[in-house]
């Protein structure tokens, strides 16, 4: 007797689409199509001049002319690219195309969109670009705490708590003791509320979602409560120094990219250091591997020695950590005093980054940069003077999450035990 | 006699017109004697309920602070024809026989502001952004865009104002009252686009705009406070703030009390203006210097057009 | 290394899961490990390798007490278990599985993961234990994940290994092959304690046998002179039938006809390649096949559960490709899901809830939009006492009955429905004896009402006891067909062609 | 035979007394919750220099303020019923397994809707009126929250993030409909709507005996909500659809329920409550809309949901719980001055001891039965 295998097993190529793939690369398809339709008769019709965008100061080491795009010719490019992307998607289905397409689709007509708000005015890109870095410090930084205790399985809506908290602390510590000091305490504090939540998660078997509702309240009323009962008689502990930018030597005289990445604060860098350090730590050390074990199986993590609830303390007061530092600059990173409810969501859309970037801090970073990127480009239309009201611009950045969270990520996976908590036998 | 303050949902520390008012009632605490509290407002629906709690005799006069109380503040008159109420920010029409509202001509002041800051800058671009895009927010705008639109017409300058065209009415909107962050990025933003002069009209927001100076240093970027003195409000930025654009609630809440004391209250209206005062800009302190006295003189020359007739700010 | 357990006392709560337990495990020796579900051969175990401190007694370690706060504790000295459950990571890699908290790692803590690939592949030759170490655990067959626990266990030096029920997912020459590994651990000098229900491998493998009822040692034996019957009878303590009582069959007309159905998995490879057969009112038909090999791809494309590629699925003559799976419901067809705590039932709703779940809506528990409790109490009340759910109230959660509860109470709300096809996946997986033998008796009298019954499952005895006709799937297609009504089926021919082999032989 | 088996199934249907764990649960815990809360908020208080006769001073003026006066429980009633309606809203959510934070949202946009029918048909008799903004609330929750269920189901996307989305897009969008002259009050230059006609507003009840009294006939929409969502979860089919798929959507999926269906439908009605909660505060309580009506209602809503064990009868207690919190702590500021923000420390200090009941054991051992730390799984 032989192995026989059927002649010709159907290669995947060729294997049919589940109808669910197939409407989805259809979806898709059509949604690319209808940005073209946009780009062409919307963005197109009597656009003149050029859009100008300005990538250095005069100021700058060496200096880059402004670039100048012809408004009409790319609005036609991008329809045509758009129409083509599309086209092909409706016809041939998308696979893992689908993504990728989508995403040029994206920046396409995002990038359409401004040259049509442009044409005929300037504006400065290197700033917009600057401003998304910024502004996607506190979010990437949530994010961060979030992928950190949720790799640990410990769902974490305590951010925007951890980050008010934190920005709390650095202001008041930071004005008593100067900014390291106020940096150390908020980060301390954040500690002390990761730390929180995890004896009520871990020890106290509290239900995740409400524990992390709950800190934020605390975090919340005790914030507000105490600067109204304090900072406003005793001004002197509400104003702390601001970390300034450091140049980096060399790298920050390159053009466009040296202001962007390389002329900020203490924050920016210590955020990309965050990630890259905690992805080295997740995927590349020996704790990392067993606090993701934990997220994902923490029985077996426990059969094999590993102790589930304290590595979850571990980890939650980690992301407590993160997001202190995250809160901090807030005040001791942006303008040097509290004021309440400071934080504004943030640490809610740091949240959102975290599932965008699919529990990865990488991820959690690059979602928080199209976060900022929104935001920032919002700022610039609003300066530009289009036609849109400012209520509609200032929406621009949470439309922009939920269509790439609907249209790009669809269903991601987080940690298989997240959110579930953990009983020893 | 008890003055009693019932604020917006703001709070009595928002470093705008509830402070500024409360301020107000503490000079008269201080120089008049009466005494004084206030009731902070967490919601909306706290209003009605706040004013309700502080009816019954124990207040002599109640003062509420903003335009949002104007619907509160007028049901509690009519229903207690006997108190007196005054009303900051809003004024009814017809006027309400037991409630005195206080207005304010800003952009009389803002338009000062406007000349003045389209005489300083160094680059030509002045920038302003908004709160939300309401008129008591507005006025400051369009107050200050004229008024550096008059100093392109009278001098030849090119100023342009970044952030606020009025004829569109659409402009910088940071769509909060309480983002300091948001102060700080969208001064960043107007600075990237050359303004050197940048006036914030977001109540605590502009303290971030203020951060930022203070980083980049006031040869790079001046900022012009609203409502009250910041110089004075925020003592520990005061070298970044050019002027303000004050609307002297304070003055006009103690005007309001002592006319209580007296016992020549009259319902109606009181608007604050260049004119009686109610509005200002405040003296440069830092920059007292720097201004020239050739735009100090013409600032003067715009303020007494402005009081007599001959110069219109209004649109 | 001798371990030793001496009167090991255990309790959850009220419940006694061991009692004075003591037992001897040597070196070079297999110990085997006796008991029907429930008896307390897990939590044994579990007290050994550290997950469970005892109430009372202790463990000697070479004649020395021990104390183990935790698994760490009893790794370090050389006790590792292969749970019933798996404990792998499915998204690690078999490398990093196997290193999980004894990591080899370089400076700043990185992660050798070559030095851990070495590894794998040395234990892997030294015991004929081969695994891809970069393969995910995901993907790969239950078989080869039972090879990579035992790669873990022996990663960690243990001298004495414990197999929780190994054997449960193999095919029979998996288990020979299964055999082969676990005397030459033996014969390496290791102590294994090999813990089943089944009798026969019992007898096949074990040096020593003992036997655990109700938490208690009721028996030691040897294999060389210990029946089978008399094993079962101190397991369950009654005498057992092994054979399934059942008259030929009678078929009738087809009730489920399947024509070139292919289903596709997340990705798009195909679970199902073009798959054909029928099955007639009144006849059993069972699916053999290694797990993986499509079975749970097929359950869920006649029940509904899964999109259909391409083929049609027919019932009593109409087509259902599309159907959704509440229409199949209404239609008669039953489904006794393969994982009873994932989808089968909800743990927190009471056993009334749980016995309406899929019949809620009927006309017979209320009009509108309302629910008549009562008279689902009532309903669920008759079907516990006509299946034997045991339970003290219909109120209780459902989580809290014992595993083979559960699964009566699943296949009673099943088959108490109106029903015309039953579909049943690995309907008596992880159930004692007593239980097993019910199941059948149920799914036999279904048959005989007129139902046609199809059978998927691992356990070769169960579908061959049970079957009137056998197909066998092999990577998404039938390889080879079998009728009981021309004799009894060649166990040895199924489990070939389980494995693959002699598809020319297909019917 | 058939006796026995009669025997036998009176047993099985049985329901036995509620034993002495869930009286402790129920009852114990959040005793020692509330008053565990109130020791630490003196304890903040004293932290920040406030002395002991004022301590002494607030919390009697807290107990007089939510329930020590005609007014005080007006005020009480007043407060929670917005927080009952959304709260109700988001435990089906939950019941359902969805984690809807977009009510603050759906609050926003029933409001509006409410309003924009009330200001479209100026002369309608109050009993279209009142009934009709009622309903437009709800159609304009239902659709708002429709849209994040709709996002799931189609994309996959996440509601947490929708929802949270939706709600700052909405804080927008009332800032945009608030400047257009359909909606803006005439002669007015900030954002205000016009008012409601008085047709439209839910009566008040006790104006009679004193115009202050606020307490309207919102709650008795409210109550009627408590009772029909109380009867959807565990008398229908809908609501067993709804728990099935909370509590393990795999069996629902097995058992032939549509998780699309029943995640569009449960999102939907969390919104129509939570916009109705917004008609009933711009129709009962405001007259009319303005930017921030909502006044955090939808965040609030979320920890009375969970304080209620997403139960609606738990949820009724706990939104009496918190609107007796918030109208006790306005009379705390007025006579004692101590800030209202303490009032947001004691509310989530509750929380914290209630739904971590092992906390409040391991705190008080003495006030339980013992042999029950354990817990369940
Ligand atoms: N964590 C636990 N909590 C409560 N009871 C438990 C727990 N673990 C096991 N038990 C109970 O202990 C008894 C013995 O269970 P155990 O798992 O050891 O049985 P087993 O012999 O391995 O059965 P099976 O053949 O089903 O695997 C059972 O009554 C079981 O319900
Ligand atoms: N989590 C729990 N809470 C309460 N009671 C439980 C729990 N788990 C198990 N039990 C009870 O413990 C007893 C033993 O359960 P177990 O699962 O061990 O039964 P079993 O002997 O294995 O039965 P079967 O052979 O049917 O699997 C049952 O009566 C069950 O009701
Ligand atoms: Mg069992
Ligand atoms: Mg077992």
């Amino acid at each position: 007797m032989s192995i026989a295998r059927e002649p010709g097993l159907a290669p995947v190529a060729e294997a049919p689409l589940l109808p669910a793939q197939a409407r989805g690369a259809r979806v898709a398809g059509m949604a690319l199509i209808g940005l073209a339709v946009l780009v062409a008769l919307v963005f197109a019709p009597g656009l003149e001049g050029a859009a100008t965008f300005r990538l250095s100061r005069p100021t700058d080491p060496w200096a880059l002319p402004d670039l100048v795009v012809p408004a009409l010719s790319f609005a036609w490019v991008a329809a045509g690219v758009l129409a083509f992307l599309g086209a092909r998607q409706f016809l041939r289905g998308g696979g893992r195309w689908t993504g990728l397409s989508l995403g040029i689709g994206l920046a396409l007509a995002v990038a359409a969109f401004l040259v049509w708000a442009t044409a005929g005015k300037a504006f400065s890109l290197t700033g917009m670009l600057q401003a998304t870095v910024v502004r996607a410090v506190p979010i990437a930084l949530g994010g961060l705490a979030g992928v950190l205790s949720e790799r640990v399985a410990v769902v974490n809506i305590a951010i925007e708590g951890m980050l008010l908290a934190g920005a709390f602390t650095g202001a008041l510590i930071g004005s008593v003791l100067g900014g390291w000091s106020g940096l150390v305490a908020a980060v301390a504090v954040g500690g002390a509320f990761g730390f929180l939540l995890a004896a009520l998660v871990v020890t106290y078997r509290m239900d995740q979602i409400i524990a992390g509702v709950v800190i934020n309240l605390l975090v919340l009323g005790l914030t507000s409560y105490a600067s109204s009962q304090v900072f406003q008689e005793y001004r002197h502990l509400n104003n702390a120094p601001v970390f300034r930018p450091i140049a980096i030597p060399l790298l920050s005289d390159l053009p466009v990219l040296g202001p962007v990445l390389f002329r900020q604060n203490l924050f920016v860098y210590g955020a990309a250091v965050m990630v890259a350090v905690s992805t080295w730590y997740l995927f590349h050390t020996r704790h990392g591997l067993r606090a993701r074990a934990v997220g994902e199986h923490p029985r077996a993590a426990d059969t094999l020695g590993i102790d589930v609830y304290r590595t979850r303390y571990v980890h939650v007061t980690m992301a407590g950590m993160v997001a202190g530092f995250g809160g901090a600059w807030f005040t001791l990173g942006s303008v040097g005093r509290f004021d309440e409810g400071m934080t504004g969501g943030r640490g809610y859309i740091g949240l959102a980054a975290m599932i965008f970037g699919r529990w990865h801090p990488v991820g959690a970073l690059a979602a928080a940069l199209v976060f900022g990127f929104a935001d920032s480009l919002q700022q610039k239309l609003a300066l530009l003077g289009t036609p849109i009201p400012s209520e509609f611009l200032a929406m621009a950045p949470y439309v922009a999450t939920i269509i790439v969270v609907a249209g790009l990520v669809g269903r991601a996976r987080p940690p298989a035990a997240d959110g579930k908590p953990y009983v020893k036998e | 006699f008890t003055a009693c303050q019932v604020t917006d949902t703001g709070g009595i520390d928002d470093n705008s017109f509830n402070q500024t008012a409360w301020k107000g009632v503490q000079d008269a605490m201080a120089g008049l004697g009466v005494s004084g509290r206030f009731l902070e407002s967490q919601a909306e629906t706290d209003y009605e309920a706040n004013i309700n709690s502080l009816l019954g005799g124990s207040c002599d006069i109640i003062i509420t602070v903003g335009f949002l109380l104007g619907d509160a503040t007028k049901a509690a008159a009519e229903a207690n024809p006997d108190q007196e109420f005054s009303i900051v920010d809003y004024a009814y029409d017809p006027p309400i026989p037991n409630v005195l509202g206080q207005v304010y001509a800003t952009d009389q002041a803002a338009f000062l502001a406007g000349y003045l800051a389209a005489g300083m800058t160094q680059t030509g671009t002045l920038g302003v952004f908004g709160g939300i895009n309401i008129p008591p927010v507005t006025i400051f705008m369009d107050g200050f865009h004229r008024g550096a639109m008059y100093h392109n017409a009278q001098k030849g300058t090119e100023v342009m104002v970044l952030g606020w065209n009025p004829d569109t009415r659409e402009g910088l909107f940071t769509n909060n009252f309480d983002s300091l962050d948001d102060g700080r990025a969208f001064a960043q933003n107007l600075y990237d686009e050359g303004a050197d002069i940048v006036l914030p009209v977001a109540g605590p927001v502009g303290l971030g705009s203020a951060a930022l100076a203070d980083e980049l240093g006031t040869d790079a970027l001046k900022i012009i406070g609203v409502d009250a003195d910041l110089t004075l409000t925020d003592p520990e930025k005061a070298h970044v703030y050019l002027t303000s654009i004050m609307k002297r609630m304070d003055a006009t809440v103690k005007a309001v009390i002592q006319a209580g004391m007296d016992g020549s209250f009259e319902g109606g209206v009181i608007t604050g203006t260049i004119g009686n005062g109610g509005v200002d800009i405040a003296p440069f302190h830092a920059f007292e210097d720097a201004v020239p006295a050739e735009l100090k003189a013409e600032l003067e020359a715009i303020r007494q057009g402005i009081v007599d007739g001959t110069i219109r700010v209004g649109g | 290394m001798k371990v030793e357990l001496s009167a090991i006392t255990k309790r959850f709560g009220p419940v006694t899961a061991n009692e004075d337990v003591s037992l001897r495990i040597r070196p070079g020796q297999v110990l085997g490990l006796l008991g029907e579900n429930g008896a307390g051969k897990s939590t044994l175990m579990n007290v050994l390798c550290g997950l469970h401190a005892p109430d009372a007694g202790e463990i000697l370690i070479d004649g020395r007490p021990v104390r183990f706060r935790g698994p760490g504790d009893a790794i370090a000295a050389g006790i590792g278990m292969v749970h019933q459950h798996f404990m792998l990571v499915p998204v690690f890699t078999v490398a990093e599985n196997v290193v999980l908290g004894v990591e080899p790692v370089g400076r700043l803590d990185r992660l050798d993961l070559p030095r851990a690939r070495a590894e794998v592949r040395r234990i892997g030759q030294e015991y004929g234990l081969a695994v891809d170490p970069d393969a995910r655990i995901e993907t790969l067959p239950v078989g080869i994940q039972q090879r990579v626990e035992i790669i873990k266990v022996l990663f960690r030096s243990a001298q004495v290994l414990i197999l929780d029920e190994p054997t449960a997912v193999l095919t029979p020459q998996e288990v020979e092959e299964f055999f082969r590994i676990v005397r030459s651990l033996r014969d390496a000098g290791k102590a294994l304690v090999f813990i089943t229900h089944k009798l026969h491998e019992i007898r096949a493998i074990a040096d020593h046998i003992a036997v655990l009822r109700r938490g208690r040692i009721v028996g030691e034996a040897d294999p060389g002179d210990a029946d089978p019957a008399t094993l079962a009878e101190m397991m369950v303590g009654r005498p057992v039938r092994f054979e399934v009582d059942k008259a030929p069959a009678r078929p009738a007309a087809p009730i489920l006809e399947v024509e070139g159905l292919r289903v596709l998995r997340e990705g798009g490879a195909q679970a199902l390649q073009g798959i054909d057969l029928t099955l007639r009112s009144g006849e059993i038909l069972g699916i053999a096949g290694v797990q993986g090999n499509g079975q749970s791809a097929l359950v869920e494309a006649l029940t509904g559960l899964a999109p259909v590629a391409a083929g049609s699925v027919r019932f009593d003559g109409q087509d259902i490709t599309h159907a959704s799976v509440r229409a199949r419901h209404r239609m008669g067809i039953a489904h006794i899901p393969e994982d009873r705590q994932k989808s089968g039932m909800i743990a927190k709703f009471t056993v009334a809830e749980n016995m309406v779940l899929d019949s809620y809506y009927g006309a017979e528990y209320g009009r509108g939009p309302a629910i008549r409790w009562p008279d689902v109490e009532r309903a669920a009340a008759r079907m516990a006492l006509d299946f034997d759910v045991r339970t003290p109230s219909v109120h209780q959660p459902a989580g809290h009955l014992s595993g083979g509860n559960q699964q009566k109470l699943v296949v009673a709300r099943e088959l108490s429905r109106d029903t015309r096809l039953v579909i049943a996946a690995q309907p008596t997986r992880g159930l004692d004896v007593g239980s097993i033998e019910y199941i059948h008796k149920r799914l036999v009298a279904a048959r005989d009402e007129g139902d046609g019954v199809l059978i998927v499952s691992s356990e070769l005895d169960e579908i061959l006891g049970l079957s009137d006709r056998v197909l066998v799937m092999f990577q998404g297609r039938i390889v080879a067909a079998f009728d009981a009504g021309d004799g009894p089926i060649d166990r040895n021919a199924v489990g070939l062609a389980m494995a693959g082999a002699g598809i020319g032989d297909a019917a | 035979m058939s006796e026995a088996r009669d025997t036998a199934m009176a047993a099985l249907m049985a329901r036995a007394a509620p034993g002495r764990a869930a009286v402790e649960d129920l009852v114990v815990v959040p005793v020692f919750a509330v008053a565990v809360a109130l020791l630490l908020g003196a304890l903040t208080m004293l932290a920040t220099g406030v002395d002991l006769p004022t301590i002494g001073r607030s919390y009697v003026a807290l107990a007089v303020g939510s329930v020590g006066s005609l007014n005080a429980l007006s005020e009480t009633l007043t407060a929670a019923v917005p927080l009952v309606l959304a709260g109700l809203g988001l435990a089906l959510g939950f019941r359902a397994g969805l984690f809807n934070i977009g009510a603050e949202g759906q609050v926003l946009m029933g409001g509006m809707a409410a309003v924009a029918l009330g200001i479209a048909w100026p002369g309608g008799p109050a009993l279209m009126l009142v009934p009709g903004c009622l309903l437009a609330g709800a159609l304009a929750g239902a659709l708002y929250a429709g849209i994040a269920g709709w996002l799931r189901v189609a994309t996959g996307a996440h509601e947490v993030i929708s929802t949270i989305m939706l709600n700052l897009i909405a804080y927008r969008l009332v800032d945009y409909m608030l400047r257009q002259p359909f909606f803006q009050r005439e002669g007015r230059a900030d954002p205000i709507s016009r008012s409601v006609p008085d047709a439209a507003e839910l009566p008040r009840l006790l104006s009679g005996l004193d115009a202050n009294l606020r307490v309207h006939a919102g709650i008795f929409v409210a109550l009627g909500a408590v009772a029909l969502a109380q009867w959807l979860l565990f008398r229908t089919r809908l609501g067993f659809e709804f728990r099935a798929s909370g509590e393990n959507p795999d069996a629902a999926r097995y058992a032939g329920i549509r998780a699309g269906v029943v995640i569009v439908v449960a999102m939907a009605l969390a919104g129509a409550l939570a916009g109705l909660a917004g008609a009933n505060q711009v129709t009962g309580v405001l007259g009319r809309a303005s930017p921030g009506f909502s006044a955090g209602i939808g965040f609030d809503a979320i920890a009375v949901a969970l304080l209620g064990r997403s139960h609606p009868w738990g949820v009724l207690v706990a939104a009496l719980l918190f609107g007796a919190l918030e109208a006790g702590g306005r009379q705390m500021q007025v006579d004692a001055g101590v800030s209202i923000d303490l009032i947001a420390i004691i509310q989530a200090l509750i929380i914290v001891f209630i739904a971590a009941p092992l906390l409040v054991r391991a705190l008080f051992p003495w006030g339980f039965s013992r042999g029950r730390t354990g817990g369940g799984a």
